[in-house]
């Protein structure tokens, strides 16, 4: 199966990863005790694991080589099944009647993720403006919910839109002055916006009550019914899925309209934008704007799932994983994106039995799903305005 | 990828369906383990995992054995609710959680399930003194009680007249020296002269010191953790500033006084009673070093009392009854490395007092 | 001919830190009219065309356009590019520029939203309006990728195509925005014989058919003289003759600055 | 005055730290236009590195000049090879990947190098051995300027000179330039662009690892969290003096610096870093490209 040559070559990687790890991993101080433990046995596994890796990935690549390349873009540029589509939704709905409320909740999260990386989807994957502070949308959203409830009494259903509104003025806000930016200055302003947001809501304690944050939000009512703790579960799954469901159909709709297509053509190439007659300006900030809108509504729907707010919630890395969901899933890709959001939010939480190894686990499959799959899991697909309507002269 | 997903969750759950058997005792311990709070949960779940597994070896309790089930949540809100719900159908006890925030978020969901949930350092007020959360408990004394303390010694003994307080901006540091500040402009004799926080993990502190030697005070006290409280003494003694540096506990740690080295001498902090002489102390820090090979972390000592707290309640209560535990917590005097301990009406600790330290000679010692 | 004036260059002038670009240049363009710029590498054609398009705002002078369907004149200097497509006039490029991830009768459709005004909310709702406005859009589109032979490769995205196909499509979408004047910098760089010819006969097509003014800057000399009725040369920024394809074949001031001895 | 002064020393050693991360940042990203998240990571990794055989050598009674010298050299080794490594796992497959592909990839690699350390060693702060000697001529001044901070401001002068000089004058930093301005034309050219990543990726490292045994022996302290926070600052001081650009680098770390520090001095510490993102913003309005940064134009 392997030539010597082969081996050979795994095992002077396993080697070089020997001599890499040695120090932090054999060597194990006690800065208390000035005591030095040399754990020899760890650089043996270490040597052993990078061994078999590095052959797994050697047979996986010659595999490779003798599939075409057709079989290797499975996923890429085809619809998917309506029977797939239709088993998905009716395993979405029976869902919280099979399994526990803990599965639900988890579940909720992941919907809701769905939801932040669609609308994350519009800036990055379709207007192409790298955005790292969509968190503070959220937070803002998250914010609006728990401070209108708590001095006005506002309710969750009414605190959906006006947290949609300030979000996409807060979208707007932020677009203004990075109109001129690109790229990686694109990034680090929308970061630095991020950091900005948490830092008021940390700091401004008349406004916001500070870390501590704000407690016991109320949950979503039906209609003024309140529901048990235990049915509220399922219920905001609810809310989750129609959001989703929702989110699907309106970026579905706005992808391929006349703002989408702009937005896309903005992310080709600006100046040939911009003699198209398309208004750079508008473009932009409508990105922003909508993106922000849709973080805004799940951070509402995050007060409420959580009752308990507070700035810690809304860190970078909280963006950080929004953005991986976006990219993973394969830029302006609806079902990339969905795939992306259950494997990194249902990942670390079902890694729970791996313990501490888990976060190393989800940080790898990061790094290996992005290299095997570079332009992420599912690429985009062509819309074919075939079977659009018919022109009425 | 959708059979992997699928099969993935038919795993979990049948994985936890195995535990929700009533043959055992299960204690859920969330908490902090990963990210960069993990140091403050770590210890805890050692200290349940020492516990639980000597009261398995010597036949379990009421017959049966504990099971334990740690969950990460990296002291976030949102993570915490998940561990909640994940642990609130197939556990009879909570030890946990690592934050007051995280805390607070998961709170709800056992206080509807009716579980006694026992934290060994959520120290916000709000959790107890509210009385919202009547199936709460905790084995360390919440930040009012310590910042009480800061400023009455401040005020009495040090005779501080102008008093700075900075902070981390964190749940614990901005929480504990907003009360600090209120017990100042309470008492009145004092006036703060400086309130401000700090971003913690920054790379250097001398601009805020230089500010708090333009205000010179007579005392500082400090809302947060050690890691920053090392580089400000430090800055302050560069700067010869000789204003008196006060913590709380999460000051009062070994590792402060490494990190500082010389410049520690002189800090005070508060933090829970001297308990290094007790017997159960020695042994539950041997039994630490034994299994894990460590020393004792940040709240090692709370976990395992309130780990043997919650053992003796179910022993005095002769079951796992919500109520009878209750009870059982509030009357009954345990012995445990902090101190015989039991619980007032509210769910804090009673007779693990706490005292003021100061650094002498690279060690805490109790200022009487 | 008809001689209703469609732009007016009065006295343009452009510079770049020190460098003159553009030295007072005075060009006037009437309707229906095909004019080629020709000039050595660095006369500044481009930078014209960039001063016509509102990619740069000129140092001095001033571009009018007078849309010949309203007759109304206006000052364009300053105006952005996307405001000066929506007036009449549209551009191709010399390093193709197009949505290369988008499809191709996507990227015509790009070119006809200038003249649509569904908004984001009409994006959302979908009303008859907007789908009937969606569906002119799509067979407007269509009908321009026949004009231009592309409507075979309507679902490929636009970097699969070829390159001539490529230089095609960018007039396609250039048309799509309904100019009454057409510029087209370098169409021919870099084709072939036979893709030059063809691309001779469509532009001949669009200017019968379409009747509007093309305005190209190219090397390929058969090409100029064979399609353009007029002639601007430009040298070191400045414009340096004009007249027919026949004149500037004799005009010595040109055969001195630019076609050299080989004439 | 004498405040203002202070303030701004101290900004200026702030602004020092941030640069010497910065620069292996800026550095790596001007030849190939990476974001390189996991270059924090590579700082804090070579400061465990450091704290480690520091500790082996104490425990055999090696002299603290020695002890300095080896456990260093050894920590800037160990750096370049995990560059070396981390290049050549997460980011070389990836070559040809959309733009935000390799950002992915290095954000993956630095949560596992995060917990990598954390497992492998410890969760809590660890104390930072004083590695740097006294030195006798700073007596007089220590209450102004510590050994540690004097040692980080020459040195980020010194590395910020000799790096412009490589790549300015030398023939890997010919090739360097070549490669950042047109990767297909440097390979035609006959240069080896994976040789010239990965002595850049190394040197980025090296660079790193500087900065983690300085800083990390000033502050007196290491965790596995540190690399996080310090790369950020440092990313944001690259990108203010115009990412891509080495002396930038360091001018955008010191304007960075004296930000935060002239904030907390005059305004309050609770808003340090909202100023200094505003400031960062408040430039890139005006000037995209950043302070030295070069404009591009995009040719029409």
């Amino acid at each position: 199966m392997f030539s010597f040559k082969e081996i050979k070559k795994s095992f002077l990687i396993s080697l070089w990863f020997m001599f890499l790890t040695f120090p932090l991993m054999v060597i194990k101080i006690n800065p208390e005790t000035h005591s030095i433990l040399w754990e020899w046995k760890n650089m043996l596994w270490v040597g052993i694991g990078t061994f078999c890796i590095s052959l797994l990935v050697r047979f996986y690549q010659a595999r490779n080589k003798k599939k075409s390349l057709s079989k290797k873009l499975f996923f890429a540029d085809r619809k998917i099944p309506t029977s797939v589509i239709v088993a998905f939704l009716f395993f979405s709905i029976i869902f919280p009647f099979l399994f526990s409320n803990y599965h639900v909740n988890i579940m909720t999260t992941a919907l809701m993720y769905i939801v932040l990386g669609l609308g994350l989807n519009i800036i990055v994957g379709l207007a192409g403006l790298l955005n790292l502070g969509y968190a503070a949308f959220y937070a803002i959203g998250a914010y609006s919910y728990a401070l209108l409830n708590y001095h006005f009494g506002i309710g969750f259903w009414l605190a959906i839109p006006i947290a949609a509104l300030l979000s996409a003025l807060a979208g707007i806000l932020l677009g203004f002055p990075v109109l001129r930016l690109r790229g990686d200055y694109l990034a680090i302003v929308t970061l630095c916006f991020g950091t900005i947001i948490r830092l008021i809501l940390e700091n401004w304690d008349e406004l916001t009550f500070g870390p501590s944050g704000i407690s016991q939000i109320p949950r979503p009512t039906f209609f003024g019914i309140e529901f048990s703790p235990h049915n509220v579960t399922t219920y905001i799954y609810f809310i989750a899925l129609g959001f989703v469901f929702f989110t699907i159909f309106m970026v579905n709709r706005l992808k391929h309209s006349k703002i989408g297509r702009e937005w896309q053509a903005l992310r080709e190439d600006e100046i040939a934008c911009e003699a198209m007659g398309v208004d750079k300006t508008k473009t932009k900030l409508s990105a922003f704007a909508l993106g922000a809108t849709w973080a805004g509504m799940m951070g509402v729907l995050f007060a409420a799932k959580t009752t308990f707010i507070n700035p810690a919630s809304f860190t970078f890395i909280e963006s950080v994983i929004m953005l991986s969901i976006v990219v993973l899933g394969g830029m302006g890709s609806i079902s990339g994106i969905i795939i992306a959001a259950l494997i990194l939010i249902l990942l670390p939480e079902y890694l729970r039995e791996l313990g501490n190894y888990r976060m190393i686990v989800f940080g790898l499959s990061m790094v290996v799903i992005i290299i095997f799959k570079p332009h992420g899991l599912i690429g985009n697909v062509k819309k074919n305005y075939k079977t659009d309507y018919d022109v009425s002269q | 990828m959708k059979n992997t997903i699928l099969s993935l969750i038919l795993v979990c759950f049948v994985s936890v369906g195995a535990f929700a058997k009533s043959d055992v005792i299960t204690i859920g311990v969330p908490g902090s383990y990963s990210g960069d709070l993990a140091s403050y949960g770590i210890p805890t779940k050692q200290a349940v995992e020492l516990v639980v597994n000597k009261v398995n070896k010597s036949g379990g309790l009421l017959g049966k054995k504990i099971v334990m089930l740690p969950e990460d949540e990296m002291c976030k809100p949102e993570l915490a609710t998940n561990a909640a719900m994940k642990l609130t159908p197939m556990v009879n006890f909570i030890i946990g959680h690592t934050c007051s925030g995280a805390t607070k978020a998961a709170l709800e969901h056992y206080k509807d399930a009716h579980i006694i949930t026992i934290s060994p350092s959520a120290t916000n007020t709000d959790l107890t003194v509210s009385g919202d959360y009547p199936n709460f408990f905790r084995t360390i004394a919440h930040d009012d009680a310590q910042a009480m303390l800061q400023v009455t010694f401040a005020i009495n003994h040090l005779k501080a007249k102008k008093i700075a307080i900075i902070h981390d901006k964190g749940d614990y540091g901005k929480g504990a020296a907003t009360l600090a500040k209120n017990h100042i402009e309470k008492n009145g004799q004092a006036t703060v002269v400086l309130f401000e926080g700090i971003t913690p993990g920054a790379v250097d502190y001398s601009a805020i010191v230089q500010k708090i030697k333009k205000v010179n005070p007579d005392v500082v006290i400090w809302g947060g953790y050690h890691p920053e409280a090392a580089k400000i003494v430090a800055l302050m003694k560069k700067k010869k500033i000789m204003a008196a540096f006060i913590g709380a506990d999460g000051l009062k740690d070994e590792t402060f006084i490494k990190t500082a080295q010389k410049n520690a001498e002189g800090v005070y902090a508060s933090g829970p009673r001297d308990v290094s002489q007790r017997a159960l102390t020695i042994q539950a820090k041997k039994e630490l070093k034994d299994t894990f090979g460590v020393e004792p972390g940040a709240f090692f000592l709370e976990g395992y009392s309130a780990t043997l707290a919650i053992i003796n309640a179910v022993k005095k209560a002769g079951s796992t009854d919500y109520d009878k535990v209750k009870k059982a917590l509030t009357t009954t005097t345990v012995d445990t490395p902090i101190g015989d301990i039991r619980f007032n009406a509210k769910g804090d600790v009673i007779g693990a007092g706490f005292s003021m330290y100061q650094v002498k000679d690279g060690k805490f010692v109790e200022v009487k | 001919m008809s001689h209703n004036k469609i732009l007016e260059i009065q006295n343009l002038s452009m510079e770049f830190g020190g460098l003159q670009a553009l030295d007072s240049i005075n060009i006037t363009f009437y309707e229906k009219e095909v004019v080629a710029i020709i000039g050595p590498n660095g006369a500044g054609k481009t930078t014209l065309f960039n001063c016509i398009t509102g990619v740069y705002v000129p140092t001095r002078g001033n571009i009018f356009i007078q849309n010949p369907y309203t007759q109304m004149k206006e000052k364009i200097n300053g105006l952005k590019p996307n405001i000066i497509t929506r007036k009449g006039m549209a551009r191709t490029f010399q390093n193709i520029r197009l949505f290369k991830n988008m499809t191709v009768l996507e990227n015509v459709m790009i070119g006809r939203h200038c003249h649509a005004k569904a908004g984001i909310i009409s994006a959302m709702v979908r009303s008859k309006k907007t789908r009937d406005e969606e569906a002119r859009i799509i067979h407007d589109s269509r009908e321009l990728l026949k004009k231009v032979n592309l409507v075979d490769e309507q679902y490929e995205y636009a970097k699969n195509l070829s390159y001539g196909y490529q230089k095609r499509l960018e007039i396609a979408r250039a048309l799509a925005t309904k100019p009454f004047l057409l510029l087209l910098d370098e169409p021919a760089a870099g084709m072939n014989s036979k893709e030059t010819a063809e691309l001779m006969d469509l532009l001949k097509e669009i200017k019968k058919d379409l009747h509007i003014a093309l305005l190209l800057i190219d090397h390929d000399m058969h090409f100029i003289m064979n399609l353009s009725e007029k002639i601007f040369v430009m040298d070191y920024g400045k414009k340096i003759a004009e007249g027919t394809p026949e004149e500037i074949q004799k005009n010595p001031l040109v055969i001195k600055a630019y076609l050299g001895e080989n004439i | 005055m004498e405040y203002f002064l202070e303030l701004l020393l101290s900004g200026l050693i702030r602004g020092s730290i941030y640069a010497l991360i910065a620069l292996g940042y800026t550095m790596v990203y001007g030849i190939i236009e990476l974001i390189n998240f996991a270059h924090g990571e590579i700082y804090m990794i070579s400061a465990f590195i450091a704290l480690i055989f520091a500790s082996v050598l104490n425990a055999y009674g090696l002299n603290s000049l020695a002890t300095f010298a080896i456990a260093s050299s050894l920590a800037i080794v160990y750096a370049a090879a995990y560059g070396f490594t981390l290049e050549k796992l997460a980011y070389k497959p990836l070559r040809n990947a959309p733009r935000l592909s390799p950002l992915i990839s290095a954000i993956g690699l630095s949560i596992v190098l995060q917990n990598y350390v954390m497992l492998a060693q410890t969760s809590s702060f660890v104390p930072f051995p004083n590695l740097i000697p006294d030195f006798a001529f700073l007596n007089s001044i220590s209450h102004i300027l510590f050994p540690s901070e004097f040692l980080i401001l020459v040195i980020t002068t010194i590395v910020m000179i000799i790096l412009t000089i490589v790549i300015k004058y030398t023939k890997i930093g010919k090739a360097m330039r070549a490669v950042a301005q047109d990767r297909m034309m440097a390979m035609l050219l006959g240069i080896n662009i994976n040789y010239i990543i990965s002595v850049t990726f190394i040197i980025g490292s090296c660079l790193a690892a500087i900065g983690g045994v300085l800083i990390a022996s000033h502050i007196g302290q290491i965790n596995f969290f540190i690399g996080f926070i310090a790369g950020i600052k440092a990313f944001t001081a690259a990108v203010l003096g115009g990412i891509g650009n080495i002396p930038g680098a360091v001018l955008g770390s010191i304007i960075l610096g004296c930000t935060e520090s002239f904030a907390t001095g005059y305004v309050s510490s609770d808003y340090e870093d909202v100023f200094a993102f505003a400031i960062l913003v408040l430039l890139l309005i005006f000037r995209p490209e950043g302070i030295l940064g070069k404009k591009r134009d995009q040719k029409v």
